[in-house]
């Protein structure tokens, strides 16, 4: 097992999870010829999903035909395929609930739109709901007004692609659910799929070797993608865009970041990316633009961050004093406010031929790195870093007047966060 | 004219006038007199309400100068130095006098500009006028109106001669309309020449005060000048 | 000397008015950050709070955050009072050393330790709570959290 | 109200005139333009200018207004002399020096900003009536010193004291304040502290209009709660009204009972 984590670092797809797939493809495709197709219809003589489902043997395909069908509690414990017909949409009325609960292996479920989900304070109601399930496929499925979208708990081998889901823009965090909701999972894929107003939009704890690529998650009322102890995962090519606090990784070990783009995550206990105790990472090549900070580091250790851009961020970076063994590589920084904020006092990252708009130094020998050594830091965001309440002299004629003063005589900035060799020229990633 | 009762002014610790009791006669030029700090400029600006005294009693006609500020149209004021906003013209000034004065007739406005020959200042920025041509704006500041009471500060210094002799004939003209005079100088002979009467301040009390003719005499000196100086040995 | 004096008077008053109160603030779901793990806080049912002899409150997601803060970032001597939401009345605190906690797979909570705070045993009605569960005091709790939270 | 309109109008008359106003206008155009030209960025722009409006134009009003009114001494006394109240005096002397600096903060701010089309017209009236307050404040407390201080140079020294303190020292006394106090509840006195201050206050209120409030974090929220509520508004402005209202009449009273 050891072994294989330690590959998921350096693989990019999953293969365990491809193959997984295309076995369970390859069952399904030679199941018509021995299983039977059950329709639904509003004006047939199953008129309801329930009644389809209690009649449906093992391996049989539901087809939902169009119409609007007000059922919920939808329980499922044997291998089904259901299938909707452009227009089939479940309606849950709100009340509390779930669209579907599923306990089975092998289920797949596509091209359905459920919504109205009810809100629960003890319960966390969802569309679809799955429990100790294996080889699960969802695919085209649109919720609307969920609360929780999409749960499983104690499931493996799963699949969940293009799927759009969305809570009600209306909700607070505290009545909305999660978007995308794992909960001691493994070896599941989440790819291509749009989640909006959401509490989370996906949302990972005690999840294992899973991967996440091509979501869009936007507006979501507290992170784009939140992830809990859940070691081994990737994620990558995914935008986070515009989400209450950003992105959170937390507890965790061995996780792969890369071409993401967080974007617009702007308030006042925003980042683009939060970092909490994680180790042994990799962070690379992705966007960080227009983020109250872009990456907010606390706990981090023996992560490297290579060739990311952040752009026109708040803060670049926030790094905590208990933040060790980075580093910081052939990443651009462009146009931040403040670039590195940090209450350390000592040198415990490092941070090398990194492009940084704010250096003004020469490069006589013309080896595109800059002479001088750059420091990143300024007066400013030490004092912040140490003490919350000095953010009201942002912006004011004593903080300017000592920047400027620290320019000429530096004393304070810790002369050991450096680049010493600054790149001249931004990198093109 | 002019009653002064009892008048005591102190600044802080420092008393500049201790009971001056005092009256200028109507239609006639009184001269105050006395070494710098004696106090005459503050009880020249206690008679204009700019300086508010402590005890005493000021009557201009009957008016009392600490119950109104109306009694002002009674009077016009030069002051020692003149200084006006740098950029307004002359003309412009003079007419905000005229304007803040209640609306008073500028009588003399054209009498004034012709003796001064001022018109070609009129039209000039402060910030461009010479000192005594600034010294001649205050006079006609101060002349504009048929005042009952002229009090002027020093008026010919730093004033050339041929202005000098004008201001006197102007104020020997006015006090022959009937105009009360307070003239505050340093010049003992240039007071001898146009007053009629002497009050010499020292160290805020009035030790002379008496018609200009009846001091020589008793003092049996030739002029104005040795009689005061004779005075004060004596008083030593 | 009379005006430094002064001044230092005025900070007094100031002082004792704002830290004379032992009572827990109201969470700001949604807003509030917890001051240990950072995350926003805002399930209703969890929350915890400390406030400093000082009178400076600290705001949780959950009690474990809580926990870990008090053992990490704070001395024990310096915290005056420990406050926890009761999961069955998300608007009412209950004295965090005092409350009964309820460990269960049921009901995860932010952090993982799955702990639920209530006040006393007949609150436990409402939860429904399936076989399974462990009762715990909140001595149990704080070293469940430092044996599997702290590390 | 007459002799109050005529002391005005005449000393608007003058300091409009005055070369220095003049070029004031003009630096302050051409800073204004050029800012909006090279960096184009509304955030920035807004933040380069503050620093002018919030520090460079409080600085210019107390220590003219200073000037002003030690220059006008004699004349002052000169009017005095004519029949009109010395409130009434006091009052246009007062119009008289704001309006001006009204007029440049428009003019010189105000116009290049709205020709840009950078910021929005509501941000712009905002900071223009922002910095127009402060600039009241700092008349008013040049009003307070001259009325006061007869030397002319102790009074300038004042002034420009006073302007270091609001706009540099007390920033200072803050930070060292929540530094030492950090482990108790300040937050509330932190934020009674910065509004009691009318440069903080004007400048986290224009902060906090514009996309930098987020950095200012939950400390930042916690005053945009506060400012952004209807009481809040209310009291901003009225803590503004009250630093030029104090001054003045403080000054007033003196003024009226002076000896000249």
């Amino acid at each position: 097992m050891k072994f294989f984590l330690g590959k998921m670092l350096l693989k990019k797809p999953k293969k365990s999870i491809c193959i997984n797939i295309i076995l369970l493809l390859l069952t399904f495709s030679i199941n018509p010829l021995i299983s039977r197709i059950i329709e639904v219809d509003k004006s047939g003589i199953l008129r309801t999903i329930k009644s389809a489902v209690n009649v449906a043997r093992d391996f049989d395909t539901i087809y939902i035909k169009k119409g609007i069908y007000y059922e919920k509690d939808i329980y499922i414990n044997k291998p089904l395929t259901i299938i909707g017909e452009n227009g089939a949409i479940v309606d849950c009325r709100s009340e509390e609930g779930f669209g579907f609960l599923v306990k089975t292996k092998n289920f797949i479920i596509k091209n359905l739109t459920i919504k109205n989900i009810g809100i629960s304070y003890i319960q966390d109601n969802a569309g679809l709901k799955f429990d100790s399930c294996e080889n699960v496929l969802i695919e085209n499925i649109t919720i609307e007004n969920g609360f929780f979208s999409i749960y499983f708990s104690r499931s493996t081998n799963f699949t969940i692609r293009n799927c759009k889901l969305s809570g009600n823009k209306n909700r607070t965090e505290s009545n909305s659910g999660n978007g995308i909701h794992l909960w001691y999972c493994s070896n599941a894929k989440i790819e291509n799929n749009e989640i909006r107003f959401q509490r989370d939009g996906i949302y990972f704890e005690f999840v294992k070797s899973s991967l996440i690529q091509n979501n869009f998650c936007e507006n979501n009322l507290r992170y784009g993608l939140h992830f809990m102890f859940s070691d081994s995962c990737s994620y990558r090519g995914n935008t986070f865009k515009h989400n209450g606090a950003g992105v959170a990784v937390m507890y965790t070990n061995r996780v792969y970041m890369v071409e993401n783009t967080f974007v617009d995550n702007w308030g006042p206990s925003s980042y683009g990316l939060l970092l909490k105790d994680i180790k042994r990472s990799y962070v690379s090549k992705n966007n960080f633009l227009n983020n109250t900070v872009g990456i907010y580091m606390e706990g981090t250790d023996q992560t490297l961050f290579e060739k990311n851009n952040f752009f026109k961020n708040g803060w670049a970076l926030r790094i905590t004093a208990n933040c060790e063994d980075n580093t910081f590589r052939y990443n651009n920084f462009l146009a931040n406010t403040f670039e590195v904020a940090t209450n350390s006092s000592q040198s415990r990252n490092i941070f090398d031929r990194n492009y940084w708009s704010g250096y003004s130094g020469y490069d006589l020998n013309k080896d595109g790195i800059g002479d001088v050594p750059y420091i990143p830091v300024s007066l400013f965001t030490i004092i912040v870093q140490s003490n919350n309440y000095a953010v009201l002299l942002f912006r004011s004629f004593f903080v300017d007047i000592f920047e400027i003063a620290e320019k000429i005589f530096p004393s304070i900035v810790p002369k050991y966060l450096v680049d010493r060799k600054p790149s001249m020229r931004q990198f093109k990633w | 004219m002019v009653t002064i009762k009892d008048l005591y002014k102190s600044y802080g610790k420092l008393e500049v006038l201790k009971g001056i009791n005092l009256s200028f006669e109507r239609g006639k030029i009184t001269a105050i007199v006395g070494p710098n700090g004696s106090g005459k400029t503050t009880l020249m600006k206690c008679i204009l309400g700019l300086v508010h005294f402590n005890k005493g009693k000021i009557l201009i006609d009957s008016n009392d100068v600490s119950s109104n500020f109306n009694y002002r149209e009674l009077i016009g004021y030069m002051p020692q130095i003149g200084r006006y906003p740098e950029n307004l013209k002359a003309i412009e000034i003079i007419k905000l006098i005229i304007e803040l004065s209640n609306n008073r007739k500028p009588v003399n406005l054209d009498y004034l500009i012709d003796l001064f020959n001022f018109q070609p200042h009129l039209n000039k920025f402060v910030k461009n006028l010479s000192g005594g041509t600034i010294q001649k704006l205050s006079a006609i500041l101060a002349f504009l109106f048929d005042s009952k009471l002229y009090i002027l500060d020093e008026p010919t210094a730093g004033l050339d001669p041929i202005a000098t002799v004008d201001i006197k004939n102007l104020i020997t003209k006015k006090r022959e309309e009937g105009a009360t005079f307070a003239v505050v100088s340093h010049q003992l002979t240039e007071v001898e020449s146009f007053a009629d009467n002497l009050v010499f301040i020292l160290e805020g009390k009035i030790v002379i005060d008496s018609p200009i003719k009846d001091f020589i005499t008793t003092t049996g000196k030739q002029n104005l000048e040795e009689a005061v100086i004779d005075f004060l040995k004596v008083q030593n | 000397m009379l005006k430094y004096q002064i001044f230092g008077l005025i900070f007094l008053l100031f002082l004792l008015g704002c830290s004379n109160s032992n009572k827990p603030e109201e969470i700001k779901y949604g807003v509030d950050v917890c001051s240990f793990c950072k995350m926003t806080i805002v399930d209703p049912k969890w929350g915890a709070e400390i406030i400093t002899n000082k009178g400076k409150i600290y705001k949780f997601d959950v009690v474990e955050c809580m926990i870990a803060y008090a053992n990490s970032i704070l001395k024990p001597e310096e915290i005056k009072s420990y406050w926890t939401i009761n999961f069955v009345k998300p608007k009412e605190w209950v004295d965090a050393t005092k409350a009964i906690y309820i460990r269960t797979l049921q009901f995860p909570s932010p952090m993982g330790l799955n702990s639920l705070a209530i006040e006393n045993y007949a609150d436990t009605s409402k939860l429904n709570l399936k076989p399974g569960y462990e009762i715990l005091s909140w001595e149990d709790v704080v070293k469940k959290a430092k044996e599997e939270y702290l590390h | 109200m007459e002799t109050l309109y005529k002391i005005t109008k005449f000393q608007i008359q003058n300091i409009i005139r005055s070369n220095w106003i003049i070029i004031y206008t003009f630096g302050l155009i051409l800073t204004t333009s050029l800012i909006i030209y090279f960096t184009n960025d509304s955030s920035k722009v807004i933040v380069s200018l503050m620093t002018i409006m919030f520090i460079l134009n409080p600085l210019i009003g107390i220590l003219f207004g200073s000037i002003y009114l030690y220059n006008s001494r004699e004349f002052i006394e000169l009017v005095l002399t004519q029949p009109i109240k010395r409130s009434t005096l006091y009052s246009g002397l007062f119009l008289g020096l704001v309006i001006p600096f009204i007029l440049v903060t428009i003019v010189g701010v105000g116009l290049p900003l709205a020709a840009s089309n950078l910021i929005e017209p509501d941000l712009i009236g905002n900071l223009l009536s922002t910095s127009i307050l402060l600039v009241c404040i700092f008349v008013s407390i040049a009003f307070l010193i001259t009325t006061f201080i007869v030397e002319r140079s102790a009074g300038l020294g004042i002034a420009f004291i006073i302007w270091l303190f609001l706009c540099w020292i007390y920033d200072g006394f803050l930070l060292f304040f929540s530094y030492a106090f950090q482990d108790y509840p300040i937050e509330r006195i932190i934020l009674a502290l910065t509004i009691i201050n009318p440069i903080d206050l004007a400048r986290i209120n224009i902060l906090l209009r514009f996309e930098a409030a987020a950095m200012l974090g939950i400390t930042g929220a916690v005053f945009q709660d506060f400012i952004s509520a209807s009481l809040g508004k209310v009291i901003t402005f009225a803590v503004h009204l009250i630093w030029i209202f104090i001054p003045f009449s403080i000054g007033y009273f003196r003024f009226k009972k002076k000896d000249f």
